[in-house]
């Protein structure tokens, strides 16, 4: 094998810069997630979910140095999501014939022994308490 | 062959193949094919969260209540430390230090072990509680229709964790090879492949941490 | 052949040789016989189900066993025979020899997706002996959750069918990539290569998607989920959009490769380079790529306006390519050096047919039309132009076409002739009145109907038994010409693409030598 | 037990393939015209097309074989940009067209016009029923005023169904846990089809109901008489009432075998189970199996998914259980 298809050895500062991001990420995002952020919930765990994954993606799996093809596949399976999910909201939650639930009509059998929260509270309170 | 090469075996590439070269780059578009596709695989577990987080948001608060947060960050670091240990396994192989390559992967394999040990108490708790998919439901809540929280938790858990499990059983493989010396600069397609393997199963745990246990 | 006598089909012997045989060629020949196997199995079935439907009394079958029969129908020809018979079966054995090379890229996967398909099929088989299934190859819930039977086995039977195809998909990504022969750049490549390689890109794309519905399908039988089952506060019209997500872009997997064979045939057979490659290479892509965003149109009757809407628009983005596709065909006629045999009777036939299933398929489109054509015979029509008029006549015809390479054995060509003609008027007697069914308001999926409908459904099926001929005759002459066949010349038909320059039937590895790519895929020199 | 392949007489409506034109039954609703106005316009747009694609084929064939005589087949052309954009483009402002003019008329078919008259449809394995809101389902029948918009508040009980008139030329899913809805007005009087077109199982196609559409005078005079009838009924009239618009269709009450057990003499019989242990047909045994059917299957049936009646009140269920009483 010639020197030029030799394998590119990636520097190990990359493996472990990305490895202290991610234990970082990890913290931030848990620690955000102690904190009610209202709306914002979702989209900040979301974006720090998807700051960690592109770190993974670059450098643990190569993509930085890899051929364009790879990250074409990559990047097309995550816009399929997006069509996936796009589409079907579209539909979801467009909806103008969906009724407020109706007993009778929607005839769903929980299989949840459902209380008041104020029950539920009681139940859980010594879970709660274990917990902290 | 180097002398200083003497350890490993040579590897003879297929037929087709004009070169060993060619052979690791057909391995490695396929194998982003094959990840793209367990990609949209796990994309219906997160479309019916979505959907499902969109029409009963309270619902899923009350769930991701009774999941414990610590076992779930606890998990999550033991995964990202096994991709760390992975990448650096797949380096040992390419930079021809064969006792480093068994020791990252078997590392490697460990950390997944731990990561399903986790898992299995977290179910365990689950199945004390009653909340399982609706068929086997026996839980108390507040929302009528929590089981569906828990349905989605336990097939997207549950086909994740099937997945360490096969990339144990890769790993295991890997490391009887490792050892034999079947990996060097020329050769190390199998690590090279199980590890992107690898780093996609931590990126689904990457998105189903949040989701599930933080909001 | 080879030099010494020696070709792919004789070079080792024994049921080893082919059971674990790594050969393309072998895999493809085997996955051949596998699909028309099933393409057979599916098509007894659908002759049965039309001798029931001739009259609105019972003539063979209960109720229950003809909602079996045209879920079996379903999903035998979906998932065991259309959406492997081209790519799998024709494409693994060409793909590579189109290429110039030796092999596809991973010989070993694409034995493990034989059997997963073989293991997808027997399941498919089990479910039958199971109790057997009703739900239609649709699998909707919420029926398919309290459906009894095998319906279980069946949804698993896809799923596994299902890998096997992403499998296929996977293999030939990495072979039209790393594989092509030297000097053969992207544009270079012939056009049924193009044509594979965007289904395969629809394969591993669009494929995982129906593998996790089935998934839940069975969780949700099993364990209850709850997201599919209205019992539980799931949404059954979900399971469709999840369903459709991957059996829309199905769809184009079954036609995409057939559009590559007719590139092929009406090149070869008017012996002149293909009008527009560029744009016919392009709208494959733009096919497979808009094939993502039409799912929808399978659910105008169930969505919300704004969803229909969007569904609706993109829709008629798929006529646009495919339309491109067939105006550069016809004016590859131009100028022509036109040979009249089989394979090119196909291809008129399929350009007919497809036309019409192309043009219904506009009608189907328009969103106050398809309310009232939805569920009804006109679209089982519409999909059988496409499907059978498309996909099955394109298989057909590259199957003459290729024949002569994969078996080294020439046919009867008038006899071949004979059954075209046969299965084209065969086929549009069976399925141009299930139009006026539909329109008239015939819906699908009846086991018996009013007595008004009864001189239509009689012609549709007497139609059944002019293909049923028509297939007798295929297999007479294919089966003569595989046992005592005269010896077909390695380039028949004045192909200019690889395939054509090796032996035929050709060597263990293909080529005695890689061969180097200097001109465009289709220099005729006459 | 073979079943009978013939469709009630109750459940069919007008002729369709002998009424209306070559390919659609009669238009009787106020959008059903413009629908197929668009549908001619792509038939014919279509067949011009289509003739001029075979011409030109033809014409190629025809030119190639006089080719084969002279040796000239003429200079072979790959490119002509100016045909290829004329090709793409007039193809696209095409069905850019159909798509407004199919969206628009959709839109018409989903947004009522004027007042509507409400009407409950509800489909369950195998029969419609619909209410008109008086307390009395009427099975297979649903009947309507001409020239008067009306909507249909359709769900379902058990599967997915899909409910559709041709000669309207509406079709919509009906969907368990959900109400779909559609709206029209149809301007002729008589007696129309209605169809199950979403597969739902063993007897879908037997899945049929009737509209008829009477005049405005007819439909009150019709309606005053019902609810007062109604309004009047014993208990026992009542639950047979019932029984036709929801059990009728599986259960006998002359003792011939259907999907489910018949109610010939079955109030005070002894009942064995394949699931429970056995027991005696009492009133609570019949509101038990009413509200929650498979509790217990009697032997030598199956569970066939029976929906469970949770929407039937304690009354109606008592009145169902009092005609029980009476079919002996």
């Amino acid at each position: 094998m010639s020197d030029s298809q030799k394998h590119f050895v990636v520097p190990t500062k990359y493996y472990i810069g990305t490895f202290v991001a991610l234990l970082f990420l990890t913290i931030v995002t848990v620690a955000i997630s102690r904190v009610d952020l209202g709306v914002l919930n979702v989209p900040v765990a979301l974006f720090i979910a998807f700051v960690k994954m592109t770190f993974v993606l670059l450098f643990f799996m190569g993509l930085k140095w890899d051929k364009p093809m790879s990250s074409i596949l990559m990047v097309s399976s995550l816009f399929c999501i997006a069509i996936f999910l796009y589409f079907t909201f579209a539909d979801i939650a467009f909806r103008g014939d969906v009724f407020p639930e109706e007993e009778g009509v929607h005839n769903i059998k929980s299989p949840v022994q459902v209380v008041s929260p104020a029950e539920y509270e009681m139940m859980f309170h010594q879970d709660t308490d274990k917990k902290h | 062959m180097s002398a200083s090469l003497k350890e490993f075996k040579k590897h003879t590439h297929q037929h087709h193949w004009t070169d060993a070269h060619q052979e690791f780059e057909a391995a490695k578009i396929g194998m982003w094919a094959f990840i793209a596709q367990e990609i949209l695989f796990f994309s219906g577990i997160f479309v019916a969260y979505a959907i499902f987080r969109f029409l009963y948001p309270d619902m899923f608060l009350e769930g991701a209540s009774h999941l414990d947060w610590r076992m779930g960050f606890f998990n999550t670091l033991v995964l990202i430390t096994s991709s760390f240990t992975m990448v650096m396994g797949v380096r040992s192989a390419q930079t021809n230090q064969k006792k480093a390559t068994v020791n990252y992967l078997t590392v490697t394999f460990v950390l997944a072990g731990v990561f399903m040990v986790v898992k299995y108490f977290e179910y365990m708790a689950k199945i004390h509680h009653g909340l399982l998919p609706a068929h086997f439901f026996t839980g108390v809540g507040v929302s009528d229709k929590l089981h569906i929280f828990f349905g989605i938790y336990f097939v997207g858990t549950g086909l994740h964790g099937l997945h360490v499990l096969i990339g144990m059983g890769l790993l295991l493989w890997l490391i009887i090879r490792a050892k034999r010396g079947e990996f060097y600069e020329d050769y190390f397609t199998p690590v090279e492949m199980v590890g992107l393997y690898w780093h996609l199963v931590d990126i689904v745990w990457i998105f189903l941490f949040p989701l599930l246990y933080l909001i | 052949m080879g030099s010494d006598g020696k070709h792919y089909l004789n070079c080792s012997s024994g049921w080893k040789s082919w059971l674990f045989t790594l050969d393309h060629k072998r895999i493809g020949l085997m996955y051949l016989w596998g699909v028309i196997g099933a393409f057979f199995f599916g098509g007894l079935v659908a002759v049965l189900m039309r001798i029931e439907l001739m009259f609105p009394h019972q003539v063979l079958f209960t109720a229950d066993q003809y909602n079996q029969l045209f879920t079996l129908h379903g999903a035998a020809m979906v998932f065991m025979f259309i959406i492997p018979s081209i790519p799998a079966a024709i494409g693994n054995f060409i793909l590579p020899l189109q290429l110039g090379a030796a092999d596809v890229a991973f010989p070993k996967l694409n034995l493990t997706s034989f059997y997963f398909w073989i293991f997808g099929s027997l399941f498919a088989v089990l479910a039958i002996f199971l109790g057997g299934v009703d739900t239609g190859w649709t699998f909707y819930t919420p029926y398919s959750i309290e459906a009894g039977g095998g319906a279980l086995y069946m949804a698993l039977a896809a799923f596994i069918l299902g890998f096997s195809s992403i499998l296929t998909g996977v293999n030939f990504i990495a072979t039209v990539h790393m594989l092509r022969a030297p000097g053969m750049g992207w544009f270079k490549m012939p056009l049924m290569t193009w044509a594979l390689y965007a289904t395969a890109i629809i394969q591993v794309l669009a494929t995982p998607v129906v593998g996790i519905t089935l998934l839940l399908l069975l969780v949700e039988r099993l364990l209850g989920v709850g997201i599919f089952n209205p019992a539980l506060g799931g949404d059954p019209v979900l399971f469709q959009h999840f369903f459709w997500f991957y059996s829309h872009p199905a769809v184009y997997i079954m036609v995409l490769p057939a559009m590559g064979i007719m590139s092929e045939l009406v090149t070869t057979f008017c012996k002149r380079d293909i009008f527009g490659y560029k744009m016919i290479a392009y709208s494959s892509i733009a096919i497979a790529v808009i094939s993502f965003l039409v799912w929808g149109h399978h659910m105008f009757v169930n969505q919300s306006e704004f969803a229909v809407m969007i569904f609706s628009l993109l829709t008629f983005l798929v006529a646009i390519p495919s339309g491109i596709k067939v105006f550069n065909w016809i004016a590859t006629m131009y100028h022509g050096k036109i040979s009249f045999q089989s394979p090119f009777l196909y291809f008129l036939i399929f350009l007919f047919n497809f036309s019409i299933g192309g043009f219904t398929g506009v009608m189907l489109g328009a969103l106050s039309l398809d309310i009232h054509f939805h569920d009804t015979y006109f679209v089982v029509a519409h999909f059988h132009y496409t499907m059978i008029g498309g996909t099955v006549f394109a298989f057909i015809g590259g199957l003459h076409y290729w024949w002569p390479k994969l078996s080294g054995k020439m046919y009867n060509e008038k006899l071949a002739r004979i059954a075209a003609v046969l299965l084209v008027v065969g086929f549009n007697v069976v399925f141009f009145t299930q139009f006026i069914l539909g329109a008239k308001g015939m819906p699908r999926r009846y086991y018996s109907y009013l007595e008004q409908f009864q001189p239509l459904h009689f012609i549709s099926t007497t139609g059944t038994w002019i293909m049923t001929a028509a297939f007798l005759i295929m297999i007479y002459y294919f089966y003569k010409s595989w046992t005592v066949g005269e010896q077909a010349p390695d380039n028949p038909w004045g192909g200019t693409t690889l395939e054509w320059q090796t032996k035929s039937p050709p060597i263990h590895h293909n080529f005695e030598k890689i061969p180097t790519v200097v001109n465009g895929p289709y220099h005729h020199e006459r | 037990m073979k079943h009978s392949n013939t469709i009630p007489a109750e459940r069919i409506g007008q002729d369709l393939i002998g009424t209306g034109d070559l390919v659609y039954p009669e238009a009787i609703s106020t959008y059903a015209a413009q629908s197929d106005s668009l549908f001619y316009f792509i038939f014919w747009s279509s067949l011009i097309l289509m003739i001029g694609l075979i011409a030109a084929s033809v014409y190629f064939m025809l030119r190639s074989k006089k080719g084969d005589k002279t040796g000239d087949y003429g200079k072979v052309v790959t490119h002509n940009t100016k045909i290829e954009i004329i090709w793409t483009v007039i193809p696209t402002l095409l069905v850019l067209v159909v798509f407004y003019w199919g969206f628009k008329d959709y839109i018409a078919m989903r947004i009522p016009r004027g007042d509507v008259i409400e009407i409950k449809a509800k489909g369950q394995k195998w029969q419609w029923g619909f209410d008109y809101g008086w307390g009395q389902v009427y099975p297979h029948v649903l009947t309507v005023p001409v020239n008067t918009p009306i909507k249909l508040v359709m769900t379902s009980t058990d599967v997915l169904h899909s409910f559709y008139i041709p000669n309207l030329r509406v079709k919509r899913d009906v969907i368990p846990n959900r109400y779909t809805t559609i709206w029209f007005e149809a301007d002729k009087e008589g007696s129309y089809q209605i169809f199950c077109t979403e597969y739902c199982g063993l007897e879908h196609w037997k899945m049929l109901a009737r509209m008829d559409v009477i005049s405005e005078t007819d439909f009150i005079k019709w309606t005053k008489e019902e609810e007062a009838k109604t309004a009047g009924q014993n208990p026992v009239e009542h639950g047979r009432s019932l029984y036709k618009a929801n059990c009728a269709s599986c259960h006998s009450i002359d003792g011939s075998a259907m999907a489910c057990p018949t109610w010939k003499g079955l109030y005070g019989s002894n009942r064995e189970f394949t699931n429970a242990a056995s027991t005696v047909a009492d009133e609570n045994y019949l509101k038990e199996s009413i509200y929650y059917p498979g509790k217990k299957i009697v032997k030598g049936y199956q569970n066939v998914g029976m929906p469970a009646y949770l929407h039937l009140s304690q009354d109606e269920v008592d009145h169902i259980i009092e005609y029980i009483k009476t079919v002996k």
